[in-house]
């Protein structure tokens, strides 16, 4: 080894160790993970989305394996911001102080989103906030904000005013031109977006005749979708100027280098989590080394590296 | 973590590679497999499972729960239900085969000192989570009644173990060909209310452990049920396996799959779809 | 057996001896595959998409494989409808003229599309048609028509004055609102929907930095996108009143039912085909038995049979 | 189908379940399968391939395309280079692993009656597609003169078979471990402007084809090659393989995989991406 590489990115003004960091929802706030990963070596950690009060979240069953996939409908059961403060924020005060916690924010309306902002600026252990525009899974708020500019940006403008720390907004594939969406938040204000989020999907039991999910529909997820992510951040990359955050699939670091490539400055890694606890080590450390190998010096001259000739 | 939960202090879970030891048929669809799995051995308490990752492709991609049958110095047994591709894969493999099992996992059967009677109630593959509990109560020194129910004869997996620990084991099948001819629920009715009972743990399928949780509640005597929801983390991270219970969502995976029969929420509980 | 299953199904006035037909360009125009299947069983043969003037395509690569699933960017190579007359349709009307015909068209162009179709009118033996305005693996037209409801509209309604025959239309899923477009050309006169054509996505070597695709991106197809299949096949069915043709990642009997129970009333099977050369005779067979083993007495009744409460 | 390939009236593809007869590591990274595959046996001809299902789960779903390296009886041989997941598995198949097979495919090499000396050149696994075409001119009494190269010695797989029916076989290495060092196109550009060969056939790397080809040109000599593109259906019907010739794209499955080398249009071919 006559060099070692340089893993760090930068999102804004928040700079990371590594680019590779937790996908909201699936690691939750990192405690239930701490029995298998070293929580002070991820890029940082992404909590499981919070809203302003409790939310109660779908009836089960809430998960349906699919080929390569698994569809969930977890409506975003969460015991709301002040809980959230009291107990994952403080655990992660006394438990990973090192890293940066970026909180994933949720809302039945554009001024909820602003209101758990309001309300996390006054901790110091939150490094930034993702705004969360694309569940499938609630029937108000979600999805439908992250379907349409103007609604997109909206949300968007509301945080932007309540908080100066980095907003990232993370984005619904479940739309037409992805890179629409894109451009309407980061003009108004979002420092980096991150995609994708799950795909609207449903599956159905043909021994009962009834959808596998008690709600019907659920988001995908999974190595399943990765085709359609890479597409979807190779476009956003190409369309906007601010990082972006590429996920969906990703299960070993050649998937996350895959998504450096079509632009990404960073990536998290979401349902590998749940068939591999370590998932996210194996993912940092394998980077490491494929760029080792193959003498790149810094993690970051990956992004956008893609060669888009053809192989003559 | 739920309260419950840490007061018996169950220890951290851990990613083991384990390796089977054996795999028996018992009855169609049902078989017994034993992994070499020494620190999940060492750690797991009755109630408890494990989260095994059968697949190897990326095509089937999630891990499938199974509770600890028995543990036994280096060795854990597993007993399984056919029912779609991964126990399809279970039962298919042969002794040597590696995989990697996360465990032992979640809260089990809390059986308080003084208690000096239990009562276990199985259903089917119910006996699955029962078969360490009946051993390490006797053990204790704690009487034990089973109360067992199957389809057939053949399907009364376990009841050997159980004759050998237990105090007195009753049976039924649903055709008569062992035991009383009916459900399980017959048997408890008679015995909860005989009164003999200052602790009750079932496990079944759920409109079962729903009939019995109403007897003991009747008969006033505590009552344990053991819930299966499907599992993606099993670690109490992805809240795909919430039970409804009087304090709103709990987690099967950490804050059960041993729930106290008072706290849940029958009426909204759902079971996977059945075949 | 007491019984035997009435297979059949309408389309509109296009009665089908079975609800399995094969999906565009997977399957040519039957005679790659009369080696390992009886035509005379398919409930329809439904054609590679065919333009006015001979197409190249796309350059090579043109196929990668992902987790379940493979990316194609085809590009609708296609010989003109000139060519595809006498070499195709002819050889279809000497070789399997029992199985009704539904070509597949494509244009550049709305008034293209009308015209491929006003040449076609001139033969007998093609039972309806499919406008595809969805591929994605072409420039100008293809997905451009189906992502918006005028363009799509415009076309339906150009090839709709030029044929009485049944006409499906070939719904995109890369857009915010499946049920828009679908609601948008059934206006226009369409007879059925079909869907759902394939999911833009890209695949990236790590090794050498470059799209696995010459082209860049290319459609998903296969078991990965199954899920999303199923979840606007049913958004589709309860929002128009017109048939619809099922398809995305059908590989057996079980998902052709699932299909229907989400409301379809024929479908398609694609990617199976290059897996199993004879996938879509499994799938015939596989859904008679799964009809006579329920003692289902018409395939039909399949159709939209979901019970939309979940399981008590 | 292409009219070339009608010439010599292939046979129809079937679908047959084929069973691993052995495995035989021949290098690093290469190996030689034999499967028991009747139908396919019967009616292959040189220059043919099988499009294998290799994998049984979904999530790898696509067949892979092999060459038959020889046929015997009721027996193929297949030579492999493990290259990605497909191959690899292939190279983990012990005896009596079934699979199933799409064959015989594609149009192979077209020796017409009346030519007595054929040139093959082969570059690393472009063995694959000659071993039976050496042997089955051999048996016609057509002379046979082989060219072939490998990075080392090692991988000069099949160079028995063509010692044991070729009049001459020359050999290159990259290292110089066996033979000249160097690339073959380098014993081609002296042995083809010797002119004693009548047709040349060739199969390798495609830059290595592409000269073999210019140098056939040159010397007026026809030249067919193998070409190898990623393919889905294998049977014509997807449109995924296609090679641009003078005609416009053409289908390496059908109306290939072996074309005349002066219909390929060279520049616009792209070969898949390299490692
Ligand atoms: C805590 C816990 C402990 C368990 N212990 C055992 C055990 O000791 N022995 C045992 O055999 N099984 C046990 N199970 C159930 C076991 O996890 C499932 O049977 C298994 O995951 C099915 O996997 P599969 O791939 O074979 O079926 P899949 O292909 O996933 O499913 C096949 C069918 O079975 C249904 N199904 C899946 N999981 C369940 C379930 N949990 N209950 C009822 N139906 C289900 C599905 O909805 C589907 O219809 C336990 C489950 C939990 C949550
Ligand atoms: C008509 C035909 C005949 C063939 N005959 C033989 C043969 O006799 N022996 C043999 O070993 N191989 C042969 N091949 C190539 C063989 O099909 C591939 O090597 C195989 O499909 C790779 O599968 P995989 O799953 O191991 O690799 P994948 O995981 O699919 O790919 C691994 C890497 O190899 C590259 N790759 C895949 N296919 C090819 C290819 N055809 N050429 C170059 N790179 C490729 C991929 O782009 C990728 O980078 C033939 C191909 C064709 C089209
Ligand atoms: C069980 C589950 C819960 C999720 N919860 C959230 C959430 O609360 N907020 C959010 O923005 N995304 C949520 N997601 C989406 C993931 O963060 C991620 O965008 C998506 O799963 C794709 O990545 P993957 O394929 O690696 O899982 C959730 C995903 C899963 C599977
Ligand atoms: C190689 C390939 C070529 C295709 N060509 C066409 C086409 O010409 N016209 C069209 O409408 N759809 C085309 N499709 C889409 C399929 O008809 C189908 O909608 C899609 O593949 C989803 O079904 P599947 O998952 O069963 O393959 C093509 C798909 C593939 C894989
Ligand atoms: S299975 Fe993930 S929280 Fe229980
Ligand atoms: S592989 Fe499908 S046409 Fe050649």
């Amino acid at each position: 080894m006559t060099f070692s590489t340089d893993m760090s990115v930068a999102i804004g003004t928040l700079s990371l160790r590594n680019p590779v960091i937790t996908a909201s929802g699936t690691f939750a706030s990192g405690r239930e993970f701490a029995d298998f990963v070293d929580l002070s070596r991820l890029g940082a950690i992404v909590t499981k989305g919070v809203s302003l009060e409790p939310w109660e979240g779908n009836d089960s069953p809430r998960i349906a394996e699919t080929a390569s996939g698994m569809l969930n409908s977890i409506g975003l059961q969460n015991p709301g911001v002040e809980a959230f403060m009291e107990r994952d924020l403080q655990w992660l005060a006394d438990n990973a102080a090192d890293t940066p916690v970026l909180v994933n924010v949720s809302g039945h309306t554009a001024e909820e989103y602003a209101r758990v902002i309001e309300r996390l600026e006054t901790v110091d252990n939150v490094a930034g906030y993702e705004v969360n525009i694309s569940c499938p899974n609630v029937d108000e708020g979600g999805m439908v904000f992250g379907m349409h500019c103007a609604p997109a940006a909206d949300v968007v403008a509301k945080c932007r005013r309540a908080t100066e720390r980095p907003l990232i907004v993370k984005l619904s594939p479940n739309v037409t031109d992805v890179t629409d969406i894109a451009r309407a938040v980061v003009a108004e204000g979002a420092d980096a977006v991150s995609l994708i989020n799950t795909l609207l999907g449903m599956a159905i039991d043909a021994t009962t005749f009834r959808p596998k999910l008690a709600r019907g529909v659920g988001g995908l997820s999974g190595p399943a979708i990765k085709p359609v992510a890479l597409r979807m951040v190779w476009q956003v990359a190409n369309a906007v100027a601010v990082p972006v955050i590429g996920m969906g699939g990703i299960m070993t670091a050649e998937d996350a280098v895959e998504f450096m490539l079509a632009g990404a400055t960073a990536v998290a890694v979401g349902t590998a989590s749940f068939v591999d606890p370590t998932a996210v080590i194996r993912v940092i450390d394998g980077m490491a080394e494929f760029c080792h190998a193959r003498g790149i010096r810094r993690a970051a001259d990956l992004t956008g590296a893609l060669v888009a000739e053809p192989d003559a | 973590m739920s309260d419950a939960c840490q007061d018996i202090s169950q220890g951290h879970p851990l990613l083991e590679h384990v390796e089977v030891l054996g795999n028996e048929r018992l009855a169609k669809g049902v078989g017994l497999v034993t992994l070499k799995a020494p620190r999940i051995a060492a750690a797991v308490e009755p109630g408890q499972f494990v989260h095994l990752r059968i697949a190897q492709g990326r095509d089937f991609i999630l891990r499938r729960p199974f509770s600890i049958h028995r543990a036994e110095g280096d060795d854990v047994e597993i007993l399984y239900q056919v029912l779609g591709r991964g126990t399809r894969e279970l039962a298919g493999m042969g002794t040597g085969t590696a995989m990697d099992a996360v465990g032992p996992l979640g809260c089990g059967w809390r059986v308080a000192d003084g208690v000096s009677h239990v009562l276990l109630v199985s259903g089917g593959l119910g006996a699955a989570p029962l078969g360490m509990l009946a051993e390490r109560l006797a053990e204790r020194g704690v009487a034990v009644t089973v109360a067992m129910g199957a389809p057939t004869d053949d399907r009364l997996v376990a009841r050997e173990l159980f004759e050998g620990v237990a105090r007195r084991v009753e049976v039924t099948t649903d055709d008569g060909s062992a035991g009383m001819r009916g459900f399980v629920t017959l048997l408890t009715q008679e015995l909860i209310a005989a009164g003999e009972f200052e602790q009750i743990c079932a496990c079944g399928p759920e409109p079962m452990q729903r009939i019995v949780a109403a007897q003991a509640d009747a008969a006033g005597v505590p009552c344990q049920v053991s819930l299966e929801r499907l599992m993606a983390c099993g670690i109490g991270a992805c809240l795909s396996c919430v039970v409804s219970t009087r304090e709103g969502h709990k987690r099967a995976c950490v804050d059960g799959p041993v729930f106290d029969a008072r706290e849940v929420v029958w009426d909204a509980s759902e079971v996977p779809p059945k075949h």
